[in-house]
C-alpha cells in the first residue's frame, strides 16, 4: 500500500487542474505580451486565473501578483518592503518559527544593515501579542507572521496582529503558504496588506505562486525587468501554472468548510490513535488552534529520519523535524522554539493529510507505525534507562 | 540516496542488543546532533569474541553501527582500532557527504570501548595513541554541510 | 492559415518535452526536499535534467541553478554580483541593447548607489571592444553583455569580451536567453562566470529558466529560504518544469548545426524577398553576424502595431518593436539604440522562425505582407510626400 | 485587447485619403510617439460637407480618425468642435487605457482644422477659445502608463 501523507510538503495536481493547464501547454502557447492571437489566448487565460484567485480572497484582481512559488512571494515582501521603506526605519518584526523563505530572508537583511526582532512562541508556538507591541519601535517598517505554521500547523491569530499592525502605522506580510486552500482569507476583513501563497500546496503545479499586495502598499520589485504583472515581476509567465493555480485555488474554496471537517475528523483519528497506542508520546503544536491537516508527534528515544525510512518502507510518506532530514546539525529551529530538548525534537514526525487520505489509509499507519516505533527504540540506548525503570 | 547495502544493513542490522557482562563499553554521539552509539564487547586474549550495539541516530549511524561490528568482530584489539571510518562507508557501497559523519562515529564508538578496555586492565595499544575520550558534549562530527 | 513566426517571444513545447513532463503533473508529485518515495523520484529527475543542460554547455552539474525563468536569472546574476562586491566595487558595465531584465535591474541599481556604464553599439548592434576596455575602472565589478539580441538578432564578440573581462579580473555575465539552443557555448572554452538561460525560447515551458555559475563565483542569493539548489535558489522545485527543460535542452543540441542550416535557408529566403517585393525597406541588425532565426525589418512610414494587426487578421504572428505595441511612449531602446529614428523604429517588424516554421508559411507571409504594408502607406500622411516625387 | 467596433474600424476605415481643395487642413501627433493624424475638410456655411483622413499610427489611431470623421460629416464646425475624445472612444464602444491618447488625437486633428479654418476666414469659435495650437514637438499626450 501506498499512503502519501506529506500533503504539507507538496500535493499532487487534481486532474482537473491538470486539464485546465494542458491547452497552456500544447496549442495555446503564446505569450501574454504578444499583440497577435497566439498571445490574446494566454493573455485572457491569466486574466481569468487572476480573478479566480481574487475571488478566493475577496481582493479585487490588480492586487495579485504572480510569482514563481511561495518562497519569492516571500522575499519579494520583505525584501521589497525593506528596500521601499529603509529611509523610513530598517526594524523588522518576525517570528521565530517562519519557514526559512522569511527567515533566511530577513537574516539577509540584517547583514545588509537591517534589524530583526524574531517574537518567540509559546509551548504551542504561539507568538504573544504583547510581545509583538513591546517590540514595535518608531522605525518598524514590516511585521511579518505566518498565518499557520508548517510544521506544527499552529494557526496564529492574524486578525488580532494585523490590528496591532494598523494601530502602529506598520505594515503586515503574512505568509499564507499553509493556509491557502484551508481558511478563508477575506481581505476586506483582514488587515494585512501582504499574504504569500503557492500553487503547489493545493494541488497546483509547483513553481507558482503569488503575492497579494493591497492596492496602496507600495514596495520594491524583486525580479526586474519586462512589463508583465503590472510592471511589479517581470517574466514571461508561467501561463499553464498560472492557470493551474487559479483553478486549483476555485476548486479549493468550492466547499472549504466541507474539507476542513472530513480532514479534521481524519486527523484526530489518527492523532488519537497513535498517542493512544505509543507512550511517551507528545503531540507537538496547539491542540486546537491548528491546521486540519496536521499531526505532528514526538516520539521519544528516537530519531526521525530512521522512522521516515521505516515508514517508507512500508509505503508510507512522511516527514520529520529531524536534523538528520536536512542533513543540517540542528534540528528544526520551530520545535526547538517551542522549547523541545534537541533529543525529542530530533525524534517528530509530522504526518498531514489531504483531499485523497482516506480512512483506510489512517488505519493502516496505525497498524503500522507503532512497530517501528518499538523496534527503533529497542535499538536506542536512550531507551534502555526507560526498560530498567529508571523513568 | 542511500546504497542498497546500507539499507539493507538499516533494515537488518546486525549484532543489536546488549552485553551484560561485557569486558568493554564505548559510547560516543551526542543526543543534540540527532546520534548515539553505544558498543558492548566480549573480548577474549585480545580477540573480539563479541560485539553489540545500541544506537540512536538516522538510518545511516544504524547501519553504520551494524557493519562497523560486523568488520570488528573475531578480529583483534589492534585489528579493531585500525578501522577506518572510510573503510567502513566503502564497505556500505558509500554513504552521501552529509552522512559520513555516521561512518566517523562508528570508528569513534569502537575507539572508545577499546580506551574503556584499557582502562580497566592498564593496557596500551598502539591504536589508541593519542585518544582522547570525548567529553560527549562538544559537536565533534561535521554533517558536511554545504554553504 | 495560422502561421506563428515569434518563436523568439516564445515558442510551443514539443510533444517529446511535454512527455517527459507529463509523470510529474500526474503520479510523480514528491517534493525533492523529502526522504521518502515521493521525494527521490522527483529528486532524480531534477538531477536528470540538470545533467542534460550541463551537458549542452559543458559544464559541471553543480554549475547549474535552476530558476523561475531568464529574468529572474538576469535578477540574480546583477544584483547577486553587485551586493556581493560592493565592498570591493560599485561600477557595473552593461549595453544599451540588453533585455529590459538586465536594464531595469541596472537602473534599480543605480538608484541604490551602484554606478553603472551603457556601452553604445553601432547601426548592426554590436558593441566595440575598445568602448568596452575604456569602460572599465578600478571599480568595476561586472561587465553583462547578452549573448545575442532578442530584437535584431545580433551575436556579440562573447569570447574577446571574456577575455577582456578576464584581463581585468572583472566577472562576465552574459545573457544567452536567446541564444541557447541556437549557437553552441561550451563554458569550459568560453570565458564567462555566469550564463542566464530560459526554457521557453527552446521548446521548453515557460516559467522555468537556469544560471549558469561558474564553479568558484560567489553572488548572493536573490531567493533565500529552503536548502534547494545547494541553497543558492530556494523554493520547492518546479519539477515539470525542470524535466522540460532538460528534455528540450537535449533535443535542441542533438543536432544544432542541421537546425541553424535549415532555419539560416528559411530565414534568409524571407527577408531577401521581402526586402526585393517591398520598397524602403532596411534590415536592422548585423546582416551576417545575428541569430540564425531573426528577421527584423523596418517598413517606412508606417507604423508597426497596425501591421501586426493586419498580419493578426491573415493568422499571422509577428512582434514590432514600436511602441505602441508595449503601451509606452517610446519605441524599442534597441532601434534607437541602433540609430534608428523614432519615425523608423516604429515601422519595424520582428519575424523569428522556429523549428515547426515550413517553407509553405515562408511562401505565405511573401504572398500577405506586401499589400498590408501597401494599404498601410496608403493611409499614412508621411507617405505622401513619397508619392508626390518629393523624396 | 481590441473591441470589435474599433477593428471594424481598423479594416475598413471610413473616410481615407486626401482633398485636393480642403478648405481646412489639421494635423497633430507626430512620429516620434508613433502617430500623425491629418485630416481634411471641405466646408460649406460652416458644415463639414466632406472630410477625409490619413494616419500614421496603431490600431486604435486609425479606428479613431474613422470614427471621428464619421461622426462630423455633415455637422455644423460648431458641433464638431463640441466632439470630445470620449465620445469618439465611447463609438468605438472604448478603448484601453493606454491607447485613450489616440482618440485624444482625433479630437485635437478636428480643432486644429477648425482653427485652420479660424485663421483663413478671420473667423473666431466659442469652441476654439483659448485653443493653441500644437507645436508638434512636444510629447503632448500621456500612453496612460502604469507606474
Ligand atoms: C534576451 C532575453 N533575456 C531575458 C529574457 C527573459 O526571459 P523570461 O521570459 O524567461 O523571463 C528574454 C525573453 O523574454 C530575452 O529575450
Ligand atoms: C509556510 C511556507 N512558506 C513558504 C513556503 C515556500 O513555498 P514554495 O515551496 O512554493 O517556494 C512553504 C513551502 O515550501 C511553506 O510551507
Amino acid at each position: 500500500m501506498n499512503v502519501y501523507l506529506d500533503y504539507s510538503a507538496t500535493t499532487p495536481v487534481k486532474p482537473e487542474v491538470l486539464e485546465a493547464m494542458m491547452p497552456f501547454l500544447t496549442q495555446q502557447y503564446g505569450n501574454p505580451s504578444s499583440l497577435h492571437r497566439f498571445g490574446r489566448e494566454s493573455r485572457k487565460a491569466v486574466d481569468v486565473a487572476r480573478d479566480q484567485i481574487a475571488k478566493t480572497l475577496n481582493a479585487s484582481p490588480d492586487e495579485i501578483f504572480f510569482t514563481g512559488g511561495g518562497s519569492e512571494a516571500d522575499n519579494w515582501a520583505i525584501k521589497g518592503t525593506a528596500y521601499a521603506l529603509q529611509s523610513k526605519g530598517r526594524h523588522i518584526i518576525t517570528t521565530a518559527i517562519e519557514h526559512h523563505a522569511v527567515l533566511h530572508a530577513c537574516e539577509y537583511l540584517e547583514k545588509e544593515g537591517f534589524q530583526v526582532t524574531y517574537l518567540p512562541v509559546d509551548e504551542s508556538g504561539l507568538i504573544s501579542l504583547e510581545d509583538l507591541k513591546n517590540a514595535i519601535k518608531s522605525d518598524t517598517i514590516l511585521i511579518s507572521v505566518m498565518y499557520a505554521n508548517n510544521e506544527i500547523g499552529t494557526i496564529q491569530p492574524i486578525e488580532e496582529i494585523g490590528r496591532i499592525a494598523r494601530e502602529h502605522r506598520v505594515l503586515f506580510h503574512t505568509d499564507a503558504v499553509q493556509t491557502y486552500g484551508h481558511l478563508v482569507m477575506d481581505t476586506k476583513q483582514l488587515p494585512v496588506d501582504m499574504i504569500s501563497i503557492s500553487a503547489h500546496k493545493l494541488y497546483g503545479p509547483k513553481g507558482v505562486g503569488a503575492l497579494y499586495l493591497r492596492k496602496g502598499v507600495r514596495i520594491h520589485n524583486l525580479i526586474h525587468g519586462g512589463g508583465q504583472e503590472k510592471k511589479k515581476r517581470a517574466g514571461t509567465e508561467n501561463i499553464a501554472g498560472i492557470v493551474g493555480f487559479g483553478k486549483a485555488a476555485e476548486l479549493a474554496y468550492t466547499d472549504v468548510e466541507a474539507h476542513d471537517q472530513r480532514l479534521t475528523a481524519l486527523r484526530d483519528n489518527l492523532k488519537n490513535r497513535l498517542m493512544e497506542t505509543i507512550p511517551y508520546t507528545r503531540l507537538n503544536g496547539h491542540p486546537e488552534r491548528r491546521l486540519c491537516n496536521n499531526v505532528n508527534l514526538s516520539f521519544e528515544f528516537i530519531e526521525g529520519e530512521s522512522m521516515l525510512l521505516s515508514l517508507d518502507m512500508v509505503g508510507i510518506g512522511a516527514s520529520s523535524g529531524s536534523a538528520c532530514t536536512s542533513g543540517s546539525l540542528d534540528p528544526s529551529h520551530v520545535l526547538l522554539a517551542i522549547g523541545l530538548s534537541h533529543e525529542i525534537a530530533h525524534g517528530s514526525l509530522r504526518l498531514t493529510l489531504g483531499d485523497m487520505t482516506t480512512q483506510e489509509e489512517i488505519d493502516y499507519v496505525v497498524e503500522q507505525l507503532p512497530p517501528i516505533v518499538q523496534r527503533l527504540r529497542d535499538m536506542s540506548p536512550l531507551y534502555e534507562q526507560v526498560k530498567e525503570g529508571n523513568r | 540516496m542511500y546504497s542498497e547495502k546500507v539499507m539493507e544493513h538499516f533494515t537488518n542490522p546486525r549484532n543489536v542488543g546488549e552485553i551484560a557482562d561485557a569486558d568493554a563499553i564505548g559510547q560516543v554521539g551526542n543526543p543534540k546532533c540527532g546520534d548515539i552509539m553505544k558498543m558492548y564487547f566480549k573480548i577474549e586474549n585480545d580477540v573480539i569474541v563479541d560485539v553489540k550495539f545500541k544506537t540512536f541516530g538516522c538510518g545511516s549511524a544504524i547501519a553504520s553501527s551494524s557493519m562497523a561490528t560486523e568488520l570488528i568482530k573475531g578480529k583483534t584489539i589492534d585489528e579493531a582500532l585500525a578501522l577506518s571510518n572510510r573503510a567502513v562507508a566503502d564497505a556500505l557501497d558509500g554513504l552521501p557527504p552529509v552522512k559520513m559523519h555516521c561512518s566517523v562515529l562508528a570508528e569513534e564508538a569502537i575507539k572508545s570501548a577499546m580506551f574503556d578496555f584499557a582502562q580497566r586492565h592498564q593496557r596500551e595499544f598502539e591504536g589508541l595513541k593519542g585518544y582522547q575520550p570525548p567529553t560527549g558534549d562538544e559537536d565533534h562530527h561535521d554533517h558536511g554541510e554545504e554553504e
